[in-house]
């Protein structure tokens, strides 16, 4: 099958929903001429112009809004915030009004919007350009929460997402990119809710999703190689809804399980999934501690070294690995 | 462009027609007996929460939606018993909404805070003050892109024009040019904030200036005058792009029904009762022989009888099914 | 002792570090002449001046930011924050700026501010004002954040975020406001991170906090009085940083754990307390799953009954304690 | 009170003394060579992340800072660089601190898109655009109730205008009659798009009306001019008030270093880099007879071995230790 990048793979998806649905149009910062911050939408105003492809102010909560407004009255925005961080922006936007509306009106509106917002610390941006923000919206009912790890995947969900009748963020991983991938060419969805095995093993279960699960196999080969055990990688995809069978499944099969994400641990994601794990009947399987392997309690730092020493790295990620297996 | 003199009901401008203003009669009567019966209600403790009354606002809402055309949307505030009133929500459901009642127009789960009928082009009142600016000129540009032949109201408060998502959502609009009037109805306070303390301009309305977008002021206690300058504001958004029109008028009651208006002079508040607009329109009405003292008793009687009406539909109706509290979560 | 509600010990802890520290101010909505939403602030004008008991416009980012300034230059403000929810209006300033700028700026800078938000449902206010949003500021280094369940605590927490150097999100509990408990008159803190145990038990861990606890503590009596179970009950009071130390021995001694509080569960601060208990050494003590009991997934319902029925109750806590038991 | 023509250079207010102006030359030479520098850093691959640079807009932040007295605050943008050179912070530091290094005036943690130095008075950079409006306000707030003498100063872009705190800020300082000075650097693009594009106004500082302020523009190309301006705005800021100054500028390079420009005429760039503002200034300064070319030769080649002794400096700087990443969360 051909290969394509997980950029690429996001432009498809929104290329592709734009052609299928003249509901769905597409709005940001610098999304238009320039192409995205990360050159996502790159030639999309060309093939859709500038009503369907429109650049906005440095304004996100207008931005968030107006997507509701849209969402409320028949179409099917998506937008696009520049880095996730800046969700900050638009915080009430998103959680108040894109996720709360149905419910508080009683159901009378849908509110099919997609808020695309790349995540994730690598590029040297420092403390406001490099968070992982999904612990600030996965407690906040009504809204769905999706981190894509490889292109199949962003393809996919992306396309899911836009279909999808509700508030879907849809958190980007800046570091893929440019990774490539296998991507059917023809039309095809991921299912919100549903967690990918990413490797089959007994020994011991890593929950993990985004981009570190390129990291937790490579240790999960190192651990094969070196310790003769066989760690099960399960890449959750999707956050809000969570696919529970899946984590509950693959913890009652290997009775050990090491959380790995890149948001800082403490309040972090990797809560709900310890606590999804061991409080349920999963619980009585395990040997040993629900370990969670996630960053550091600190901003990101500016210095590369330092970038990288505050987020879980193949190293860390094979020896807590092992660590688990004592 | 911006600052003019408060636009009074001049004869410059068509006037309403005759059955337009008997409607607005009729809405601003069942609007202001809404309110009494819904403070009623608090006083005989007979529904949780708290509500905000537009008693003595009725004109800056009834004026303006009298003036829209049925497809047009409004985005009403959380003092918006009115606006949604006058966008033609069902009052006995508007009531049992206020009840939490499963017959309510949000099944009971929204309160009167967030009464929304989308069938009748109410998107709704928020509970965030100015977050509702933003999400109208999303409908706005829905409308744009749908090619829709409507516009957009945006009811929002004085106290909302200091919030953020004003100015950016003006901004936006203005960029766009899209079909969406900014309806600040400015009673003077944002909860226990006099505008004069909480703005440094003496005419909210200059704030249009900021977007290059035609801004100016009526008196929010006529309500032929807020017809008329709605007229003129839902033409200029439909033909030009957006406009801020501001209705100035004063709010009567506490801000909530916890507020005891410790906080400004209660002789203000009876100048104000004074300028009732519902007998400012009546009084217009019969001066100007357009309707008879029967005529309007009659409108005044059937407002108290739609009134109590939805208050005993209200009552009668069951409360949600304990499982509503889960439903309508997701689409 | 005398005994004084929730809302008056935190107007005093309010009115007695105005007096002792000149650099502290207190600013927000309808604080002043209206005496803020729930009156707390009641009477603090006279005392003070309309220079240090500032009422503001709705302009709920300017507030965090305006505090941030001046709490870079010399200041200790105290801002309120009329409603919790409302946190997503200033969520850049709270999150990105208040939270990283000391470590941004090499700690240049110390961030002495202290954000009162209440919190909470049970008053008919509805979604857009009745949530309790911990999650979306505990993954937040930098932050941190408290959630008093007494007026004793209400006192002393207050008065230690205040002479903290960080910015504490000091989350009130709108339906303990009247509540009434003894509350010393000398001067007296509650140091941050610190948990209380409310009540001892042998054969069960209630962890909570905020309006929670007392619900939880009569669950416990009643399953002593009709199980002769002894529940043991611990007041978290301070989420971050929390006290990981009496989380755990108190999970060690019992060896079964219940989680309770307000917010929506997925996503909820529950996951963090289920993940430090399952990732502890206190894993090897378990007896049964680490449960969760916490608020339904959805926004907070207007109708009364609804209302009360998505947030855990004292029965709903000792069905949950005794089915822990078995 | 509001729009005016652009003020240029005049002889009706004073003119910088003369070491003023010689000292604004020397930061503006010091900004560009910094920058200079730091854009072959990049294409070395010596530093990751990206940068800002205000090459062709120093008269916009050194005329500023120039204009300040010492106690004055700043809080600087993304685009900071000249700002920060010219309100006094070692040029080392900064350069230490864009190469991540310990010796960096954030100890390598912030990088240049967080570069403060609160003991020159510079209240830092910001990542997030418009976030410094309010917090400048909070500034000036604490020099009130610190009854201290002296002004801050707020930085921000034209694409920051659009921002809900921009609205929030300016509203609060108004009403409060704050100390602060909103210094708006109009470079005519926030990132890709032109101001034309994101305002409905021709000139950025009408926006001082919708909050009763001084608001007026200034060529931000000469430095003299900015400068002139600047001293205007900071007495009545110290006096009276909040006030809105634009410099109006254009922005050189791309956004960042990832930026190609495929989104505007090469020629206007071009048009423009003609404009140099430091070549404006030597001209000027000549012309004048204020400085020979044999000086400001020398204040050139000041600033160019200024640059390369702190790039000497920062290349010499030892990584932060690895422990630092986990310091500095709390105080
Ligand atoms: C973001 C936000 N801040 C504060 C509040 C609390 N609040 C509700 S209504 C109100 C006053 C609003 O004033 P204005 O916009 O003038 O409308 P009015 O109440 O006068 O109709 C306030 C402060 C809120 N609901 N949302
Ligand atoms: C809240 C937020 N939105 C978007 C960005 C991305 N961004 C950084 S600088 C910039 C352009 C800012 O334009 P302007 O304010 O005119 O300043 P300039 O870059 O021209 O100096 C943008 C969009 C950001 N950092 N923060
Ligand atoms: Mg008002
Ligand atoms: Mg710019």
């Amino acid at each position: 099958m051909r290969e394509i990048t997980y950029a690429q793979a996001i432009r498809e998806a929104l290329a592709e929903e734009l052609r299928r649905d003249p509901a769905v149009f597409f709005m940001g910062e610098d999304v238009a001429a320039y192409g995205g911050a990360f050159g996502v939408s790159a030639g999309l105003l060309a093939e859709f112009g500038p009503e369907r492809i429109r650049d906005t102010p440095i304004s996100e909560a207008a931005i968030m809004g107006a997507a509701v407004g849209a969402a409320m009255t028949g179409l099917r925005p998506v937008v696009e915030i520049m880095f996730s961080d800046f969700v900050s922006c638009c915080f009430d936007g998103l959680c108040n009004q894109a996720a709360k509306t149905r419910y508080m009106f009683g159901g009378q509106t849908a509110m099919p919007l997609v808020v695309r917002a790349p995540a994730g610390s690598g590029t040297g941006a420092a403390g406001q350009h490099s968070q992982s923000p999904e612990a600030w919206i996965c407690n906040v009912p009504g809204l769905k929460v999706v981190a894509p790890s490889t292109p199949h995947d962003a393809k996919g969900l992306l396309k899911a997402a836009i279909r999808d009748d509700n508030p879907v963020v849809f958190l980007e991983q800046k570091l893929l990119y440019r990774t490539k991938g296998e991507v059917p060419e023809a039309d095809y969805t991921v299912p919100l809710g549903q967690a990918a095995c990413r490797r089959d093993g007994r020994h011991l279960t890593v929950l993990t999703y985004g981009r570190m699960v390129a990291r937790c196999l490579e240790a999960a080969e190192r651990l094969a190689a070196e310790d003769g055990a066989e760690a099960e990688v399960l890449d959750l995809r999707t956050l809000v809804p969570l696919d529970r069978e899946a984590v509950i499944a693959s913890a009652r099969k290997t009775g050990r399980v090491l959380i790995v994400h890149e948001a800082c641990q403490t309040g972090g994601f990797g809560g709900e999934l310890a606590a999804v794990v061991a409080g349920s009947d999963a619980f009585f399987y395990l040997d040993a501690p629900v370990r969670r392997l996630c960053g550091a309690d600190t901003p990101i730092p500016y210095n590369p070294t330092l970038e990288a020493s505050v987020v879980p790295t193949t190293d860390s990620i094979a020896a807590a690995l092992r660590d688990l297996l004592r | 462009m911006s600052t003019q003199p408060p636009h009074t009901t001049t004869t410059d401008a068509p006037l309403p027609p005759r059955d337009t203003l008997l409607r607005m009669f009729l809405q601003m009567s069942q609007t202001r007996c809404f309110e009494e019966t819904a403070a009623r209600l608090f006083t005989q403790g007979k529904v949780h929460g708290t509500a905000h009354f537009c008693i003595g606002e009725e004109a800056a809402g009834i004026g303006v939606t009298a003036a829209l055309e049925p497809q047009d949307l409004i985005y009403a505030t959380h003092r918006g018993h009115g606006q949604s009133i006058g966008k033609g929500m069902e009052i006995r459901r508007m009531m049992a909404e206020f009840l939490g009642k499963a017959t309510g127009v949000c099944k009971g789960k929204g309160g009167c805070m967030h009464i929304a009928d989308l069938s009748a082009g109410n998107l709704g009142a928020n509970g965030i003050v100015g977050a509702q600016l933003p999400i109208a000129v999303g409908a706005a540009l829905s409308t744009r892109l749908q090619k829709l032949d409507r516009v957009v109201i945006c009811f929002f408060g004085d106290g909302a024009s200091n919030e953020g998502t004003f100015h950016e959502a003006l901004n936006l609009a203005s960029i766009w040019k899209l079909p969406v009037v900014f309806l600040c109805v400015n009673n003077q306070y944002g909860m226990s904030m006099h505008v004069g303390d909480h703005v440094n301009v003496p005419d909210l309305s200059v704030r249009a200036a900021a977007y290059g977008i035609p801004g100016w002021s009526a008196d929010g206690n006529d309500a032929v005058a807020v017809w008329q300058a709605a007229r003129r504001a839902r033409e200029i958004a439909r033909t030009q792009g957006p406009c801020l029109l501001v209705a100035n008028t004063y709010r009567i009651m506490g801000h909530s029904k916890s507020d005891n208006n410790a906080y400004r002079d209660k002789a203000v508040i009876e100048q104000w009762k004074a300028r009732c607009p519902i007998k400012r329109l009546r009084a217009w009405l019969l001066e100007r022989g357009l309707a008879s003292e029967q005529e309007l008793d009659a409108l005044s009687a059937r407002a108290r009888h739609d009134i109590d009406d939805a208050l005993a539909f209200a009552e009668a109706s069951p409360d949600p099914e304990p499982a509503a509290a889960f439903t309508d979560v997701y689409a």
